[in-house]
């Protein structure tokens, strides 16, 4: 696999609402290895766009506290124009929505010169322009130069998400993220675009961090897995461990509560509760712990912290060893008491 | 007999333009799609964007305008019944797929399960009050919060909502256009299995609209694959998901993420191997503008688009 | 883009024709015709009625339309009863004084527009953006009328550094450069004061512009591929919260009208609002109708533009 | 499973009545200094003026009085009189009186035409809405002040409620616009789509359904309206062409200023007037905008 590119250390970050600052990202360690294909994966408000976000700087500074070590420099605490150096160039990153990840008034061919030029100005705009035709073409775009004059609204969905993979390949980055590239497409185009992303990770050695909340997607394209819930991670392994043996409550309800083709399931597994809004996040003790109010409170730690359980398999909380689901006639008798 | 039958169905909707908007063109959202459900039972309209599923299930219900064809509803011919003689359709409810838009955000969530009420039961207002709380603590909510905004609940919450709003007359058959696709995972298995669980107390029937395959195999009996307002494929979740025959359901099929990681390679050649075939045969498949032909049978349960005969 | 100017003025042209018939039924609500100006006891009315059939005037209203409209299309407005004058003549000098009155506020009214709404969309919530919000918010509620008075006030009469009425010092020949300078000097004040009220909607609207663009995902986008902070703004912010903005200007002109007849009473300015007025309450019509007939199809005209230039600037609109 | 009734997160007890959605713009604009100040001042206005003017005379106020022209403030005459020897001050009360009860009688005629214009045209849409649109757009491009005008000079019997009707027939299209967009919006959302499978009528749903989600928005437009038709109403008049010379008004007070001599010497009988339009506008506008504020706090919030 390789040296770490990216390494990230007690990272935590916090957004204002009304007068009190609360952590959507909590204590997040992880490293991201050269070719290796990193999944986080979690429920909407998990926090892990903000993971995304604040890797690449996008958070403003002072919400954002910890290390992020990018080949060894701690990029969570250089100054903007370094910082802009790395962004597009080294660091690339694919958005969820494409339609609004691209300019409305910018015709394609130019949104993805403006990466190439940012970071090397003295290509020649007719180079830059054949750069940017190959590029089209590499992501499946089956007119480039016709392409190149569009504007987004003018192509399909799926045509729009390859012009934003483009876009974050451009420059060959050494670290693509990719924040939900998938969930706004349908399953056919999905899969094109999975299939296009596997293919580039062959490409340009990069090392990828996916972000999804579709456990399919990651079961198809993972190395290593990490499962994140209310802000942190609750447990990390390689794709096969992680599908094969999760430890996590969290991580054996998901892995349940999902319809799966390959078995018949009469019921699904319902977790509990909901996932708390930012506001109302535990912020003491194990967060999982209200939604799973049959196994004692002594199972939990005080304050969960990351075991490895083996080697490279981490999970938070010792909880997960008394864990067990409810029998199944427990489920039905709500209406009765009231 | 079927309980509710869908014959030849056509939903058209005019493009217009030009200074006097005359109609130029038509859309043909739904174009000629023939199916039928028994009663009980859970029936899955699957279909990528476009594919027309949503614009079936409104126009059964009244939605949108039907062009051509009929939907028989317990043997009572029901295409375009005005909604003033609705008595004849308090009997279909929908659920909608968007948690947040589908109550009323001024509306207190009494108001919002009492409307159908309302419009066909002459209850006294205590009366409506007990129905209401009663509809509530079926959805798993507490009655006493009938007198909150829709804002402040969760998402899988106001789906419950929804669902008890579409379950207060006691209907008979549920339209439930992606009832799921704006929740979490986990939230999505509260409510599909609570969906489930009523279908049983109930005796509902369902027409489970979804883009998820995955949902659609778990929830229904049987189903229906749509492809630019046509039928491709009808069949039980056996025949749609072991054998499925038209090319496009095959690529549906292959497309989805396998859960198992170990199963990787092999669903990349199936997937290649499917697309191949799919430029391949493609105009066996559709015709020349590029939409599916007549479903024939090609065994007791199961229908397939095919070219020829028809 | 073709499709769509076509299919614009085609919207047009029934629009025109509709303000024609407005105009039309306005005309004949008013009282007299072109004959009342005559009227003198010593003819014979038996006379002016043959005098009024051999005109049209006692024609079925249709035919009496299409006559109107033949003699608009011509360039023939009639005669103005009272200056004794075809109201071509009489309104070619008005409208060139309005032409720069308005061209002077139009100028000005951006001029204050895009720095104030650009410092104050980009550094919201500074004291900068503060000062400018309170501008907008009493320039948006003080009626023009009122502003202009105080303007007047101030600096007409009690300073005296602006003349208070009139387009230019009396004496001085067309051409000299003393005749252009006194031009501007009384065109001053008056497109100021206009200026400075008519720009408050646009520097509300461009600040709102910017600060929802910023939020707008493709400028995270920016950011992500490395651009610097001044790109940021200056490609996609500025750029994309602007060009809206230069649409706008065909719709000013609507604005201006109505600001024209005020500005232009209150600074005794001879243009097209004081004739309008002027001839109004003389009940000199056949000057009215033609002073309304032509702002409305400049209004109409503006309304046009707009939509083309909007339609050239923003491309998702050439698709509908 | 779904076993357990879900309580909800907040502390708030589930019998509670959640507040209603005026109840949180009341609090929000309390809240608000400026905005409040001003509904104090704005009422404090109303109340001074409509009840000070039930004790004038206003014959007797608008009688020539050739004794006294043109006198500057002193203990008689408040605020000076006019050419005529009217007393300005009452004047200024009967004005203010006139031009806001115009506002409000003009606010709510436009209201209710484009309300009901816009609101049937949004939720039908289709051809009805682009016949209407179109018939709307026209008129706005129209140079509305002129055609007023014009319409204020050869109305016959020129009165009060003829001003008022003619001011109506041009500015409803304004309010029809922002409402049928709205109301177009609203009636795409699922909600709208839901009455109409839960049996409700058309009208039902038009009333008890849409035009809820739009009271916000009406009630916002209709307080910055009245301020605008305040302003227009006083420009009218002070061009001549606004309310018959008998009634007094704020705009007709400051026309007195076209004569440059009292523009520049008799401050008393234009400025009081000018100030006291623009107080009234800024204040109303101040309540419109912090009304606009708090309906857009309250809808992130929801």
């Amino acid at each position: 696999m390789g040296n770490p590119i990216l390494e990230i250390e007690n990272l935590r970050t916090s957004f204002r609402i009304k007068d009190n600052y609360y952590a959507a990202v909590d204590d997040v360690s992880l490293t991201v290895k050269k070719n290796e294909l990193l999944a986080i994966v979690g429920e909407s408000g998990c926090g892990k766009s903000a993971l995304a976000f604040s890797i690449m700087g996008l958070h403003s500074k002072a919400n954002v506290e910890g290390n992020i070590y990018f080949k060894g420099r701690d990029i969570a605490n250089i100054s903007p124009a370094k910082l802009n150096e790395l962004r597009g160039k080294e660091m690339g990153m694919i958005f969820q929505d494409s339609l609004s990840a691209l300019n409305p008034l910018m015709i394609i061919g130019d949104q993805i010169d403006e990466i190439i030029y940012i970071h090397n100005n003295k290509l020649a705009k007719k180079d830059r322009k054949e750069k940017v035709i190959d590029l089209l073409d590499k992501v499946g775009i089956l007119h480039p130069a016709f392409t190149y004059n569009q504007f987004p609204h003018e192509l399909s969905g799926g045509m729009r998400q390859r012009v934003v993979i483009a876009m974050a390949i451009a420059n060959e980055p050494e670290l693509l993220i990719a924040d939900e590239p998938t969930t706004a497409l349908d399953v056919t185009i999905q899969s094109q675009i999975l299939d296009l992303l596997k293919k580039l990770k062959e490409d340009i050695h990069a090392g990828i961090i996916l972000i999804t909340h579709d456990l399919g997607v990651v079961a198809e394209m993972a190395d290593r897995v990490a499962v994140m819930y209310a802000g942190q991670i609750v447990e990390i392994a390689d794709v096969y461990t992680l599908f094969e043996n999760p430890l996590h409550p969290y991580t054996r309800s998901l892995l349940n509560s999902v319809p799966n083709s390959n078995v018949v399931q009469s019921e699904l597994h319902v977790i509990e509760g909901i996932v708390p809004s930012l506001q109302n996040l535990p912020r003491e003790g194990c967060r999982f712990s209200p939604r799973i109010p049959w196994v004692d409170s002594s199972a939990h730690e005080k304050n969960p912290e990351l075991h490895e359980v083996n080697p490279g398999h981490f999970v938070r909380c010792t909880c997960y060893r008394n864990f067990y689901f409810p029998e199944k006639s427990k489920g039905d008798q709500h209406h009765v008491v009231s | 007999m079927s309980f509710l039958e869908v014959k030849n169905l056509k939903v058209h909707f005019p493009i217009t333009g030009g200074l006097l908007g005359r109609t130029i063109d038509h859309v043909k959202a739904v174009d000629g799609v023939s199916f039928s459900i028994e009663k009980g039972k859970t029936y899955g309209l699957v279909g990528e964007s476009g594919s027309g599923k949503t614009t079936t299930g409104r126009a059964i219900i009244g939605l949108n305008k039907i062009t051509s064809g009929n939907v028989l509803f317990d043997g009572q011919d029901i295409t375009n019944l005005r909604r003033s003689k609705m008595s004849a359709r308090r009997d279909i409810q929908m659920i909608f797929q968007d948690p947040y838009s589908t109550l009323n955000p001024k509306k207190r969530v009494f108001d919002i399960v009492a409307e159908p009420l309302r419009n066909y039961e002459n209850l006294s207002k205590r009366e409506e009050k007990k129905r209401v709380q009663e509809l509530l603590e079926l959805v798993g909510l507490s009655p006493e919060s009938i007198h909150k905004y829709p804002h402040e609940f969760s998402g899988g919450q106001r789906q419950r909502i929804g669902i008890a709003r579409a379950i207060a007359l006691k209907p008979k058959l549920i339209i439930a256009d992606e009832p799921v696709s704006a929740l979490d995972v986990s939230v999505q298995a509260q409510v599909l299995n609570f969906m489930q669980k009523i279908q049983k107390e109930l005796g509902l029937t369902y027409l489970f609209i979804s883009h998820d395959l995955g949902i659609i195999k778990h929830m229904c009996d049987r189903i229906g694959i749509m492809y630019k307002g046509r039928y491709v494929e009808e069949g039980t979740p056996e025949d749609i998901f072991t054998n499925p025959q038209h090319i496009y359901s095959r690529r549906l099929v292959a497309a989805i993420p396998d859960i198992d990681p170990r199963k990787r390679e092999q669903q990349l050649q199936f997937r290649r191997t499917v697309k191949e075939e799919y430029e391949q045969s493609y105009n066996d498949y559709f015709d020349d503008k590029g939409l599916a032909y007549q479903l024939q049978p090609v065994s007791d349960t199961h229908l397939v688009a095919l070219p020829g005969r028809g | 883009m073709w499709k769509f100017t076509v299919r614009r003025i085609g919207i047009m042209i029934p629009q025109i024709a509709l303000l024609s018939i407005l105009i039309f039924i306005m005309a004949k609500m008013m009282p007299g015709d072109a004959l009342s100006g005559l009227i003198d006891p010593s003819i014979d009315p038996a006379t002016i009625e043959a005098m009024r059939d051999r005109l049209g005037l006692n024609n079925p209203w249709h035919i009496q339309y299409v006559d109107w409209i033949k003699g608009v299309i011509q360039g023939d407005f009639g005669q103005s009863f009272r200056f004794k004058m075809p109201v071509t003549e009489l309104i070619s000098q008005r409208l060139i004084n309005t032409f720069w009155l308005s061209l002077a506020t139009l100028i000005l009214t951006y001029l204050i527009a895009i720095p104030l709404g650009i410092t104050s969309g980009r550094y919201n919530d500074t004291w900068a953006d503060r000062l400018i919000t309170g501008y907008t918010y009493v320039g948006f509620a003080a009626p023009l009328f009122i502003f202009a008075l105080i303007m007047v006030w101030i600096f007409g009469f009690h300073f005296g550094w602006f003349p208070t009425s009139g387009s230019v010092k009396p004496g001085l020949s067309p051409g000299t450069f003393e005749y252009v300078l006194s031009k501007i000097n009384h065109l001053m004040l008056p497109a100021l004061s206009m200026a400075l009220i008519a720009t408050v909607t646009t520097v509300q609207y461009l600040r709102s512009e910017i600060i929802d663009t910023k939020q707008k995902d493709f400028v995270v986008t920016a950011r992500a591929k490395g651009a610097s902070e001044s790109r940021v703004y200056n490609r996609h912010i500025l750029r994309n919260s602007l060009l809206p903005i230069a649409a706008f200007f065909g719709y000013e002109i609507t604005g201006l009208i109505g600001g024209t007849i005020f500005i232009e009473n209150i600074f005794g300015y001879p243009g097209m609002g004081q004739l309008f007025l002027e001839s109004i309450t003389l009940r000199d019509f056949s000057v009215v109708t033609t002073v309304v007939l032509i702002f409305g199809i400049a209004s109409i005209l503006g309304a046009l533009i707009s939509d083309i230039i909007l339609s050239l600037v923003d491309p998702r609109i050439r698709i509908k | 499973m779904e076993a357990k009734k879900i309580h909800l997160p907040d502390n708030t007890k589930d019998t509670d009545r959640s507040p209603s959605g005026w109840l949180i713009i009341w609090r929000e604009i309390v809240r608000d200094k400026l905005a409040y100040a001003s509904l104090v001042f704005l009422t404090l206005i109303i109340l001074f003026v409509y009840g000070v003017s039930l004790f004038l005379d206003q014959k007797e106020i608008v009688t020539v009085d050739l004794f006294s022209i043109h006198q500057p403030p002193s203990k008689e005459f408040w605020l000076g009189t006019d050419y005529g020897g009217r007393d300005v001050f009452g004047q200024l009360i009967i004005g203010t009186r006139n031009s806001l009860s115009i506002g409000i009688l003009v606010t709510l005629m436009t209201g209710i035409i484009g309300i009901t214009v816009g609101l049937v045209s949004g939720y039908y849409g289709g051809k009805i809405d682009n016949i209407v649109m179109r018939i709307v757009d026209f008129f706005m491009i129209l140079p509305f002040l002129m055609i007023v005008i014009v319409f204020v000079s050869v109305s016959p019997k020129y009165t009060i409620l003829s001003f008022s009707l003619i001011m109506t027939a041009f500015l409803w299209m304004g309010k029809a616009r922002l409402i049928r967009s709205k109301a177009l919006q609203e009636t795409e959302l699922d909600y709208v789509q839901a009455s109409k499978t839960l049996g409700s009528s058309n009208l039902k749903i038009m009333l008890t359904q849409v035009l809820p989600n739009l009271s916000s928005i009406i009630i916002v437009s209709m307080t910055l309206n009245l301020a605008a038709n305040i302003g227009l109403e006083s420009g009218l008049s002070f061009l001549g062409f606004g309310f018959p010379e008998s009634t007094p008004s704020l705009g007709t007070l400051v026309s007195y200023a076209r004569n440059p001599q009292t523009l520049e010497f008799r401050w008393w009988i234009w400025l009081p007037a000018s100030l006291l339009i623009l107080v009234l506008m800024l204040s109303i506008n101040n309540v419109g905008q912090a009304l606009k504020r708090a309906t857009d706090a309250r809808q992130r919030r929801g």
